[in-house]
C-alpha cells in the first residue's frame, strides 16, 4: 500500500509572549557531551561494595505502562519492600534501579534513556513483563517497541502479564544476588557498547534530539 | 432534547438524527454547518461545554467523519454533531476560538488522522508521535503490523497469529464477543 | 587538656556522633514501619545505604557551589555537634564549647543550611529552590518561639554560656529549665518540631509535591556527605536541648536516654500528623508557640 | 568721597538726558544708562567699605535747612549696601532687558533709572513725606514699565496692580498727615521722640493707615493677588529689577518706620501678619503650575518672613544681620530666577523637564538659586534664617519657630517640586539654551556668581576657613561640576585623588589634636565609603555629567558636618548633604521622583532636627560640647525633636517610603554611598548629638517610659519591617534599600541601649554595614551594569560568568546575615549580649527572629542573579569592570580581616565607649577570645575550626568517591523530559509567595495610605486657598477691608 504523507500544514505562529523552546543538542546548554568510558569492571573491595548495593536497592520512581500498578503494593503493609533496603527515589540521580514496567511507547523509550543515563552507575535495569521482552499482547501496537534489551541493558526480566508484587520481589531476590555476585554488569555493558545502543536506540526514534550522552 | 434539535431544524438544515440514548441524541450536518451550529449551541443552547472531539475513518466511503460531543452540564445530556468530510482533502474549519480546549484535539486528530484544521495552533506540532514519518496510524489504509516489521523487530522465536484468523479458530467465524456463545 | 588530645578526642566524638545520628534515623524508619503495620528495615539500614553511595563508580555536579555545598552541610552539622557540650564535667566531651556561646551555636546552625541552598540552587533545578524558599521561610518562622525562648533561658541563668545553662540547672530534676520555665521549654519544643522537618512540618522534601526538594540533584559521595551533615547535626540539636532544658549530662549513658527522649518527641508527632502548607506551618509557629515564648519571656522579667 | 546725594542727582539728571541722548543713537543712551548706574554702584560700594572701616554715616542736610525742618537723607552701611544692590540689579536688568523688544526703549531706560533712583530716595530718606515723594515715583515708574508689555492679561493685571499701588499710597499719605497734624514733624527720627508724648485717642489709628500703606504696597497676605497676577503676566525682567529696587527700599522704609510703633500689640500684629503671609503664601505656592505665579507666591512669603522679623530686631540685633542676609539672599535669587524665567520662556511647570539642556553653566545657576532661595546652605538665606531663629529661640518668641519651619518646610515642597522637572533627564521637548547674547545671560551668572561666593565666604567662616578640607572639596567639587569638558572616568580618578588628599590631610589632623572618638570613626567610615566609590567609578559611569563635583560636594559636606565643633556647623554640612545627596539621587534614570520624595522627608527631618538644635540655642548652647548642660524640659524637647529628626533620616517604620524608590533609583554607584554612608550620618546624630543630652534629665517621661526606649522600640520595628518587606521585592536594589533601613534600624536600636556594650554593638555594626552593604551595592551595580536590568527575574546563573562578584555577594551576605565565621556574627552577638543586658528581652527575640528573616532576602539575592539558570542572552556577559572588582576586593579584604581579628575595631571601640561610659562593655580574655558580662566567642578559633572541618571534608570528597563530572546547565533531572528553556525555569519572581500569604495581614500598605492622605489634605488646603484670588479687583478690595480690620482689631487691642 502506498503510504500517505501527512499534508503538509501551516504551523501557526505561537501565542504572543511564549518563549519558542531551545533547539536542542548544540547550543542547549547541555554541556560537552562526552563520550563515557567504560570504567574497568575489577574493584578493590568488591565483596563488599556490592553487598553495600545489593543491600540498599533505590528504585526510580518511574512507570511507563500498565504493569507500574504492581508497583505501589510493594510499599504496603503487605508486601513492603523496605525490609529489604529497597526504597523508592523521585530522581534518577539518586536511583540505582530502572523497572520498564511493561509496553514502552516509543515516546517514552526517549524518556526512558534519558532518566536511564542520569542515573550513577552501577545501575541495573529491571524488564517487568511480557511487553518487554518480545512485546506481549501489544507487539504489533505502531507505536510501542518489542524487545526492551535492544535499547537498554536488562539485568532481570520478569515475566508475566501481569506479574503480581511477589514476582516482582522474587526478581529483586534474584537481582540481589546477581549484583552479590558482581554478575549485575548491565551498565558496564552499555557503555561498552554504546555505539550499538545508540544505533538500536535512533532507528526507532526518529527525532533524536538529544545529545548522545546525558550524564 | 426534541425540543432542541427542532430548533436547531428551524436554523440549520440537519441531515440526520438518531436517539442514542435517552439523554444522548445525534445529529449529522454538512461541513459548512458545523461551526456556525457549534457557535448557535454555545451561544443559545444549554449545551455548553465541548467534552469530546473525535474522529472515524470510513474508508470504504472515501470519507472522515468528525464528531463533536457537545454537553448540558446542568441537564446532564450530550448532543452528538456529526459530519463528514472527504477523505483526499480532509480539511476542516477549526472550532478553538470556540472552545480553548479543542486545539489539543484538533492537534491529536491531525497526528493521527491527518484531518487540517488551518488556523488552529499547534498543527502539525507533534503531540505523541515524535519523528513519525509514516502515514497517519490511524487512517485504516495503514498497515500497522507491516509499520511493526519495519521499525520494531520481533525477538526471534516468538511466534505471531493473525488476530482475526485466531479468534476465528477459537470462538468461530462470529468471534466471541456474542452473548448468545 | 592538651590541644592534639583534645582534636583527637573530638574526631572521635564526631564519629560517635554520626554512629549515634544514623542510628537514630534507622530507628526512625523502623518505628515508622512498625506503625504502619510493616516490618520495616533494619535499624542499620542508613550505614548501609551510606557504604552504598560512597561504593558508586560516577558522580555528577553542576558547577563550585554545588560541589561545595555538601561540605558547608557536613562542616555544619559537625561544627555546631563540636560546639555543644555533651557531657558536662567531662572535659574530653565538653567539645570546643569554650570557643562560643550559644549565640555562636544559633547562629552556626545557618551555616549549614545556607551552604546547602547555595549549592542546592546553583543545581539548576527548580524544585531546590523551592524547596528552599519554603525551608528558609519555615526556619525564621520557627526561629522566633526558639529565639524567645533562648532569650529567656540565657537571662534566667544570666548567661549565654551553655554550661552556665546546664549549671544552673543542676540539684534535681525540678531546676532542669523544663520545669523551671515550661512556657519557654514549650516554645522551644514546638519549634523542635519545626526544625527536624518530619511531618506536618516536611515541607521542604514534601513527597507529591516537589520530591526531594534541594538535593534533587545530589548523588553519590555529595550526598552521602549530606546525610553525613544530616545525622551529626541532628545529633548535635538534640545535644543542644538536652542541655538547654533537661539539665546536660553527667554521663554518656544519661546523654543518650536523654536525647533520645528528645528526638522521638518529633517522631511521634510526626507519625500522626499530614503535612501543613507552607503558609499553615508559618502561621502556626507565629501563634501558639510564639505566645508561649512571650510567656516564657515575661516569666523571667517579673520573677527576677 | 562723593556725597550720596549725588547718587540722586546723577540718576534724575541723566534720566531726563537720556532722550536727547538717545539722538546719539541707542548705544550711545545704553551706554550713558549703564555708565550712571556703575557710577552708582560704585559710589555705595566704596561708601560701603568705608563705613564698614568705621567712617561715619553721612547725614545730608538738603537745601541748607536743619532737621527737623529740612528733609534730610541718611546714608549709612545698610543704606549704602541696599543701594549697591539695587544699582547692581538694575545693571544686570539693564542688560537683559536689552534683548526685549518692548524694554529696549529709551522710555524703559528712563524709567529704569527712575526705580533706581526712587530706591535710591526710599532708602537715604529720613522724612515721611518724601518717602511719600519716592514712593510715588517708585510706584509710577514700576506702572509705566509694566505697561509697555503688549499682552492684554499683562495691562489688565497692571491696571490693578496700580489701583492697589495708589490705594496704598494714598493710606500712607493719609496717615503721615495725620502724622504730622499729631506731631508736627515729618522728620522720622524727630517724630519717633514727639510721638510718645502724643496721647490722643486717634494716634493708633493714624499708626495703622501708615501701616496698612506700606503692607499694601509690599504686597502683603491677602492684598498680594494683583501683585501676583503680575508676576505671572509681566516680563519677569522688570520683576527681577523690581525686586531689586522698589521691593527693597519699601522694606527697608518698613523697617525705618517700625520705629513708631511702640505698642506690644502693634508688634504682634505685624509679626502675625508677616508669619501669615510666610505660612499661607508658601501652602498656595504649593499647587501653582505656572512658574512665574509661582515665584509671585514666593515674594510674598519672602517679604512676609522678613516682616515678621521686624518687630524683634528692635529687641535682639543678630536679627538685624538675619535680616540683611534673608534680604541679600531673596534679592539675588529672586531676580535670577526670574531672568532665568524669561531667557527660558517655560511658563508651565511641565515645560521645565530637562532645563537648559545645553548649558552646564545656566543649569548650575537655576539650581544654586532654587537652592538659595529654598533657605539651604551655603547660600545667605540659610545663615540668614539660622540666625533668624536662634534669635527667636533665645527670646520668648519662641513659638514662632513652629510656623517659621513649618512656612519653610512648604517652600522646600514647591522649589524642589520645580527643581524635580529640573533634573529629570533632558528629552527632545526640553528647552532653554543660552542664546548667542552673553549679555543677556550675565545677570543670572552674576547673581548666582555671588550667591555661590557669599556662600562659600560664610561656610568657610563656620567650618574653619578656606583651608578647610571640607571646604575644599566642595570647591573642587563645584568647579568639576562646571567642567564639563573632562571624561567622567577622570572625574572619578579625580575625585580618588581628592578623597585620598583628605584622608592624608585628616590623618595629619588627628596627629596634632586627637580627634574626638565618635567623629573620627564616622569620619573613617566616610571617607573609606567615598574612596570605595570614586575607585569604583574608574570602571563605570554613574549618572550624569555633573555625578563628580556633586558627589565631592556631598563627602565635603559629610567632612564638615562631622568635624565641626557648632552646632551651626553641624547643621549647616546637614542641609549641604541633604541636597548634594538629593541630586545625585536624582541623577538615576527614574530618580527625579524618588528623588523629590527623598528630599522631603529630609527636609522635614532637618527641620525636625533644627527644632531640636534651636532649643539648645534657645538656653544659650551653640556647641556640641555643651550639649550635656541642658536639663529638665529644655533637654527633653531637644532629645525628642533630635531624635525624631535622625529617626526621620533613617527611614524609621513609618516614615520610610521615601528610602526604597531614593535607594532603588538613584546612580548604581550612589546608592553604596547612600547606603553605607549618609544613612550612617543620622545614626552620627544620634551617637554625638543628641546621645550628649544627658539622660537622667527625662526620667520621669510618659510615667516612667524612657524616651530611649521608645527609640529603641522604633529602631526594632524598623528593623524588622524593613527586613519583612525586603523579602518580597522582586528588583535587587530595592530588596537592599529595605535591607539598608532594616539594618539602620538595629544600629538606632543599639545605640538606644546607651550601655557600653550597646555602644560597642551599634558603632560595630555601623562599620560592618558600611563594608558589606557597599560591597552587595558594588556587586549589584556591576552586574546590572552588565545586563542593563534590576529584576530578579532577567537575570539568574550569572556565577560562571561574574565569579568575583559572586564572591562578593556571598562574603557580603554572609556578613549581613550574621553566620559565623565572618564578621557579621560579632554584630549580631553584640547586639544580644547588649539587649539582654539591658533587660531588653523582648526586643532580644523579635531581633533574633529579625535577623532569621534577612535569611531570607539574603538567598534571594544571591539566588536570583547568580544561581539557578543563566539567561541565553547572558551566555556572553563579561564580569564587572576592574576598578568596581578592585573596590569590592578592598571592601571584602576589610571584612575578612574585622572576622578574624575582630579586635583590631573593638578595641577602639572599648576605648571611646570607655571614655563616654567610664567602663568598657567587652573583656579581653586571651589574644582571640572576647567576653561580655554575658557571654564569649573567640572568631580566631571558629575561623580555624570552621577552615579545618572545610580542607578534611573537601579532602573527603575529592578522593573517597568516584571521580565527580560537571554537567550542563540544562542537565537536569526534569521528570526525564528535557527542560524547557531557562527563562521558564529560573525560579525567581514571587520567590516567597507562601511567606506573602502568611504575613498577608500585617503587610497592609496603611503607611504609604496615611502619607498620601497627608499630602491630599495640604494639596486640598492649598487648592481651596488659591481661591481666594479670583483675579477681580473687587474681591481684591474687600479682602484689604478685612485686612485693615482685622490689623486693627490686633494692632489697637494693646
Amino acid at each position: 500500500m502506498e503510504s500517505k504523507k501527512l499534508p503538509v500544514l501551516p504551523v501557526s505562529a505561537p501565542p504572543e509572549g511564549s518563549v519558542p523552546h531551545a533547539p536542542l543538542g548544540e547550543g542547549c546548554f547541555l554541556g560537552e557531551t562526552q563520550r563515557p568510558k567504560a570504567p574497568k569492571l575489577r574493584e578493590a573491595l568488591a565483596t563488599i561494595k556490592n553487598w553495600f548495593r545489593a543491600n540498599s536497592l533505590w528504585v526510580m520512581a518511574y512507570g511507563t505502562g500498565c504493569g507500574s500498578i504492581e508497583l505501589r503494593p510493594l510499599t504496603t503493609a503487605r508486601f513492603d519492600m523496605e525490609r529489604f533496603g529497597l526504597a523508592m527515589r523521585p530522581t534518577p540521580r539518586q536511583s540505582n534501579v530502572l523497572i520498564i514496567s511493561g509496553y514502552l511507547a516509543v515516546k517514552s523509550l526517549k524518556r526512558v534513556i534519558r532518566a536511564y543515563e542520569q542515573m550513577p552507575s552501577p545501575k541495573w535495569v529491571v524488564g517487568l513483563g511480557s511487553c518487554t521482552i518480545n512485546g506481549g499482547m501489544y507487539w504489533d501496537s505502531y507505536n510501542t517497541i518489542n524487545q526492551l534489551d535492544l535499547y537498554l541493558p536488562v539485568d532481570t526480566y520478569i515475566a508475566g502479564c501481569m506479574p503480581r508484587p511477589e514476582a516482582l520481589l522474587a526478581g529483586f531476590g534474584y537481582l540481589m544476588e546477581k549484583i552479590k555476585k558482581g554478575e549485575a554488569n548491565g551498565w558496564h555493558h552499555y557503555l561498552e557498547n554504546l555505539d550499538w545502543y545508540k544505533e538500536n536506540q535512533k532507528k526507532v526514534i526518529t527525532a533524536w534530539d538529544l545529545p548522545d550522552y546525558n550524564w | 432534547m426534541k425540543t432542541i434539535v427542532d430548533d436547531i431544524r428551524t436554523r440549520f438544515i440537519v441531515e440526520w438524527e438518531h436517539q442514542q440514548r435517552e439523554d444522548l441524541r445525534q445529529i449529522g450536518v454538512r461541513p459548512g454547518t458545523v461551526v456556525p451550529l457549534l457557535g448557535w449551541l454555545k451561544l443559545h443552547s444549554p449545551f455548553v461545554q465541548l467534552t469530546h472531539m473525535s474522529a472515524v475513518d470510513w474508508i470504504e466511503e472515501g470519507e472522515l467523519q468528525l464528531t463533536y460531543l457537545l454537553t448540558d452540564p446542568v441537564g446532564m445530556r450530550s448532543l452528538m454533531v456529526c459530519t463528514r468530510i472527504d477523505r483526499e482533502e480532509a480539511t476542516m474549519e477549526s472550532v478553538h476560538a470556540l472552545w480553548p480546549q479543542a486545539v489539543t484535539y484538533e492537534q491529536e486528530i491531525n497526528e493521527m488522522f491527518g484531518i487540517c484544521f488551518p488556523g488552529s495552533p499547534r498543527q502539525g506540532v507533534p503531540f505523541i508521535l515524535e519523528g513519525w514519518d509514516d502515514m497517519p496510524p490511524m487512517r485504516r489504509d495503514f498497515d500497522t503490523v507491516e509499520h511493526v516489521h519495519a521499525h520494531h523487530p520481533s525477538r526471534p522465536g516468538r511466534e505471531h497469529t493473525d488476530p482475526r484468523a485466531y479468534i476465528g479458530r477459537v470462538f468461530g467465524e462470529r468471534g466471541f464477543l456474542h452473548d448468545d456463545d | 587538656m592538651p590541644l592534639a588530645t583534645k582534636i583527637l578526642w573530638s574526631i572521635v566524638g564526631v564519629f560517635g556522633a554520626l554512629a549515634y545520628g544514623l542510628a537514630i534515623g534507622g530507628v526512625i524508619r523502623k518505628v515508622m514501619a512498625r506503625i504502619q503495620g510493616r516490618i520495616g528495615p533494619p535499624v542499620w539500614q542508613p550505614y548501609i545505604d551510606l557504604g552504598k553511595n560512597l561504593s558508586l563508580r560516577t558522580a555528577t555536579h553542576h558547577g563550585v557551589m554545588s560541589f561545595i555545598a555538601p561540605i558547608f552541610r557536613a562542616a555544619g552539622g559537625i561544627g555546631v555537634f563540636l560546639l555543644v557540650p555533651v557531657v558536662i564535667g567531662v572535659p574530653a566531651l565538653e567539645n570546643f564549647s569554650f570557643s562560643g556561646d550559644l549565640l555562636m551555636v544559633m547562629y552556626f546552625i545557618f551555616f549549614g543550611s545556607l551552604g546547602m541552598a547555595l549549592g542546592a540552587a546553583e543545581a539548576g533545578h527548580p524544585h531546590s529552590p523551592i524547596g528552599i524558599s519554603r525551608g528558609l521561610a519555615q526556619m525564621s518562622s520557627y526561629e522566633l518561639p526558639f529565639a524567645l525562648a533562648v532569650v529567656a533561658l540565657a537571662a534566667q541563668a544570666g548567661s549565654f554560656s551553655i554550661r552556665e545553662i546546664i549549671l544552673a540547672q543542676q540539684g534535681g530534676w525540678l531546676h532542669w529549665n523544663l520545669f523551671a520555665n515550661p512556657l519557654a521549654a514549650a516554645a522551644a519544643f514546638l519549634a523542635f518540631l519545626g526544625m527536624n522537618m518530619y511531618a506536618p512540618f516536611n515541607i521542604v522534601g514534601a513527597p507529591q509535591e516537589i520530591p526531594v526538594g534541594p538535593p534533587t540533584e545530589f548523588n553519590s559521595q555529595f550526598l552521602s556527605l549530606l546525610m553525613v551533615g544530616r545525622a551529626t547535626f541532628a545529633v548535635a540539636k538534640i545535644v543542644l536541648y538536652m542541655d538547654l532544658f533537661l539539665g546536660g549530662a553527667h554521663s554518656l549513658p544519661e546523654a543518650l536516654v536523654k536525647t533520645f527522649l528528645i528526638y522521638f518527641w518529633s517522631i511521634f508527632v510526626g507519625a500522626v500528623f499530614p503535612r501543613f502548607r507552607t503558609e499553615q506551618s508559618i502561621r502556626f509557629f507565629l501563634g501558639w508557640p510564639t505566645l508561649a515564648g512571650i510567656a516564657g519571656v515575661l516569666l523571667v522579667i517579673f520573677s527576677h | 568721597m562723593v556725597n550720596p546725594i549725588l547718587l540722586i542727582a546723577a540718576g534724575l539728571g541723566v534720566a531726563f538726558l537720556l532722550p536727547v541722548i538717545d539722538r546719539a543713537g541707542r548705544v550711545v543712551s545704553r551706554a550713558v544708562h549703564l555708565l550712571t548706574l556703575l557710577f552708582g554702584l560704585i559710589v555705595s560700594l566704596r561708601w560701603l567699605a568705608a563705613l564698614t572701616g568705621g567712617a561715619q554715616a553721612a547725614q545730608i542736610i538738603t537745601g541748607g535747612w536743619i532737621p527737623p525742618i529740612g528733609i534730610n537723607l541718611r546714608f549709612g552701611p545698610l543704606e549704602a549696601a541696599l543701594v549697591a544692590l539695587a544699582n547692581l540689579t538694575a545693571i544686570a536688568a539693564a542688560l537683559y532687558l536689552a534683548h526685549h523688544e518692548e524694554q529696549s526703549t529709551v522710555k524703559s531706560l528712563v524709567i529704569q533709572l527712575l526705580l533706581v533712583v526712587g530706591a535710591t530716595g526710599l532708602i537715604m530718606t529720613r522724612d515721611l513725606f518724601n518717602t511719600f515723594v519716592f514712593l510715588e515715583i517708585s510706584g509710577i515708574g514700576s506702572y509705566a514699565l509694566l505697561a509697555f508689555g503688549r499682552e492684554r492679561d499683562g495691562l489688565e493685571a497692571g491696571f490693578k496692580y496700580m489701583a492697589l499701588g495708589s490705594a496704598a499710597s494714598t493710606f500712607f499719605l493719609l496717615g503721615v498727615a495725620f502724622l504730622y497734624k499729631l506731631t508736627g514733624t515729618l522728620n522720622l527720627d524727630d517724630m519717633v521722640g514727639k510721638l510718645s508724648g502724643v496721647t490722643v485717642a486717634g494716634v493708633g489709628t493714624v499708626l495703622l493707615l501708615v501701616m496698612v500703606g506700606l503692607m499694601a504696597e509690599l504686597k502683603l497676605f491677602p492684598l498680594n493677588g494683583p501683585a501676583i497676577d503680575i508676576y505671572d503676566a509681566a516680563e519677569p525682567g522688570v520683576n527681577a529689577l523690581l525686586v531689586g529696587t522698589t521691593l527693597n527700599a519699601l522694606m527697608f522704609t518698613f523697617f525705618k518706620v517700625m520705629a513708631l510703633y511702640r505698642g506690644n500689640s502693634w508688634l504682634l500684629a505685624i509679626a502675625t501678619v508677616g508669619m501669615t503671609t510666610f505660612v499661607v503664601s508658601n501652602l498656595l505656592a504649593i499647587r501653582q503650575k505656572k512658574v512665574r505665579r509661582m515665584l509671585g507666591y514666593s515674594s510674598s512669603a519672602q517679604m512676609g518672613l522678613m516682616i515678621f522679623l521686624l518687630p524683634f530686631i528692635r529687641t535682639d540685633v543678630v536679627l538685624m544681620s538675619a535680616m540683611a542676609l534673608l534680604l541679600l539672599n531673596h534679592t539675588l535669587a529672586k531676580a535670577g530666577l526670574l531672568w532665568l524665567a524669561g531667557i527660558h520662556g517655560g511658563r508651565e511647570l511641565d515645560d521645565w523637564r530637562g532645563a537648559f539642556p545645553d548649558s552646564i553653566a545656566m543649569r548650575v545657576s537655576l539650581a544654586a538659586l532654587i537652592l538659595a532661595i529654598a533657605g539651604l546652605p551655603p547660600f545667605p538665606g540659610f545663615w540668614g534664617k539660622w540666625q533668624a531663629l536662634v534669635g527667636l529661640a533665645r527670646s520668648t518668641a519662641w513659638p514662632w519657630i513652629i510656623p517659621l519651619l513649618v512656612g519653610s518646610l512648604l517652600e522646600l515642597v514647591y522649589y524642589f517640586g520645580w527643581l524635580r522637572r529640573i533634573v529629570e533627564p533632558a528629552g527632545a521637548e526640553s528647552r532653554g539654551s543660552l542664546r548667542t547674547a552673553f549679555s543677556e545671560v550675565a545677570g543670572v551668572l552674576l547673581f548666582a556668581g555671588l550667591a555661590i561666593a557669599f556662600g562659600v565666604r560664610l561656610t568657610a567662616s563656620v567650618w574653619g576657613g578656606l583651608g578647610n578640607p571640607a571646604i575644599l572639596l566642595g570647591i573642587i567639587g563645584l568647579v568639576l561640576v562646571v567642567a564639563q569638558g573632562i571624561s567622567q572616568k577622570a572625574q572619578a580618578a579625580l575625585s580618588v585623588l581628592a578623597v585620598g588628599w583628605v584622608i592624608l590631610r585628616v590623618v595629619q589632623l588627628a596627629h596634632g589634636c586627637p580627634l574626638w572618638d565618635v567623629r573620627g570613626l564616622f569620619l573613617v567610615v566616610a571617607l573609606f565609603g567615598a574612596l570605595i566609590i570614586a575607585i569604583a567609578g574608574i570602571g563605570m559611569p554613574a549618572g550624569r555629567g555633573s555625578f563628580w563635583g556633586l558627589f565631592l560636594i556631598l563627602v565635603g559636606s559629610i567632612v564638615g558636618l562631622l568635624t565641626s565643633d557648632s552646632l551651626l556647623g553641624f547643621f549647616a554640612g546637614w542641609e549641604l548633604m541633604t541636597w548634594s545627596s538629593y541630586f545625585l539621587v536624582s541623577q538615576g534614570r527614574e530618580g527625579a521622583k524618588p528623588g523629590l520624595l527623598y528630599m522631603l522627608f529630609s527636609g522635614a527631618a532637618g527641620f525636625l532636627i533644627l527644632g531640636g538644635l534651636m532649643a539648645a540655642e534657645g538656653a544659650g548652647i551653640d556647641s556640641m560640647a555643651q550639649l550635656g548642660q541642658l536639663s529638665g524640659g529644655t533637654a527633653l524637647a531637644a532629645w525628642c525633636l533630635l531624635a525624631a529628626g535622625f529617626a526621620v533620616k533613617v527611614a524609621s517604620w513609618g516614615v520610610h517610603i521615601w528610602a526604597p524608590g531614593a535607594y532603588s533609583e538613584s546612580p548604581d554607584l550612589f546608592t553604596p554611598f547612600l547606603s553605607g554612608v549618609i544613612s550612617k550620618v543620622p545614626v552620627f546624630g544620634l551617637a554625638a548629638v543628641a546621645a550628649r543630652i544627658s539622660a537622667p534629665a527625662f526620667a520621669a517621661f510618659l510615667g516612667g517610659i524612657e524616651p530611649a526606649h521608645v527609640l529603641a522600640w522604633v529602631g526594632g520595628l524598623t528593623a524588622f519591617g524593613m527586613t519583612l518587606l525586603a523579602v518580597f521585592q522582586e528588583d535587587a536594589k530595592r530588596l537592599l534599600a529595605y535591607s539598608s533601613v532594616g539594618q539602620v534600624g538595629y544600629i538606632v536600636l543599639a545605640l538606644a541601649a546607651m550601655t557600653p556594650l550597646g555602644w560597642t554593638a551599634g558603632l560595630w555594626h555601623v562599620v560592618n554595614h558600611l563594608l558589606f552593604k557597599s560591597l552587595l551595592f558594588l556587586a549589584v551595580a556591576g552586574v546590572v551594569y552588565r545586563t542593563g536590568t534590576r529584576r530578579f527575574a532577567d537575570m539568574g546563573g550569572l556565577i560562571t560568568r561574574m565569579p568575583i562578584s559572586f564572591v562578593s555577594v556571598l562574603i557580603g551576605i554572609i556578613a549581613l546575615s550574621g553566620v559565623p565565621p565572618l564578621s557579621g556574627f560579632a554584630g549580631k552577638w553584640l547586639l544580644y549580649e547588649a539587649l539582654v543586658d539591658r533587660g531588653w528581652l523582648l526586643l532580644t527575640g523579635f531581633m533574633m527572629f529579625a535577623s532569621a528573616v534577612a535569611f531570607l532576602y539574603c538567598f534571594r539575592l544571591i539566588h536570583s542573579i547568580f544561581l539557578g539558570q543563566l539567561k541565553r542572552e547572558h551566555r556572553e556577559i563579561r564580569e564587572a569592570p576592574a576598578p568596581l572588582l578592585v573596590s569590592q576586593g578592598l571592601l571584602m579584604v576589610a571584612i575578612l580581616a574585622l572576622s578574624v581579628r575582630p579586635r583590631l575595631l573593638l578595641e577602639p571601640l572599648q576605648r571611646l565607649v570607655t571614655g563616654i561610659f567610664g567602663q568598657p562593655g567587652l573583656q579581653f580574655a586571651s589574644a582571640t577570645k572576647i567576653t561580655s558580662s554575658l557571654g564569649y566567642f573567640n572568631a580566631a578559633a571558629i575561623m580555624t575550626l570552621v577552615a579545618a572541618l572545610f580542607i578534611v571534608l573537601l579532602f573527603f570528597l575529592l578522593f573517597a568517591g568516584p571521580k565527580s563530572r560537571k554537567v550542563g546547565q540544562l542537565d537536569i533531572v526534569y521528570a526525564a523530559e528535557v527542560p524547557p528553556p531557562p527563562e521558564e525555569i529560573h525560579y525567581a519572581w514571587a520567590f516567597y509567595m507562601p511567606y506573602e500569604r502568611a504575613f498577608k495581614p500585617i503587610l497592609g500598605s496603611t503607611v504609604t495610605a496615611f502619607w498620601s492622605g497627608v499630602k491630599d489634605v495640604t494639596e486640598a488646603l492649598a487648592d481651596a486657598g488659591r481661591r481666594v484670588y479670583t483675579g477681580d479687583a473687587q474681591t481684591y478690595v474687600l479682602y484689604t477691608l478685612l485686612f485693615i480690620l482685622v490689623l486693627a482689631g490686633l494692632g489697637l487691642a494693646g
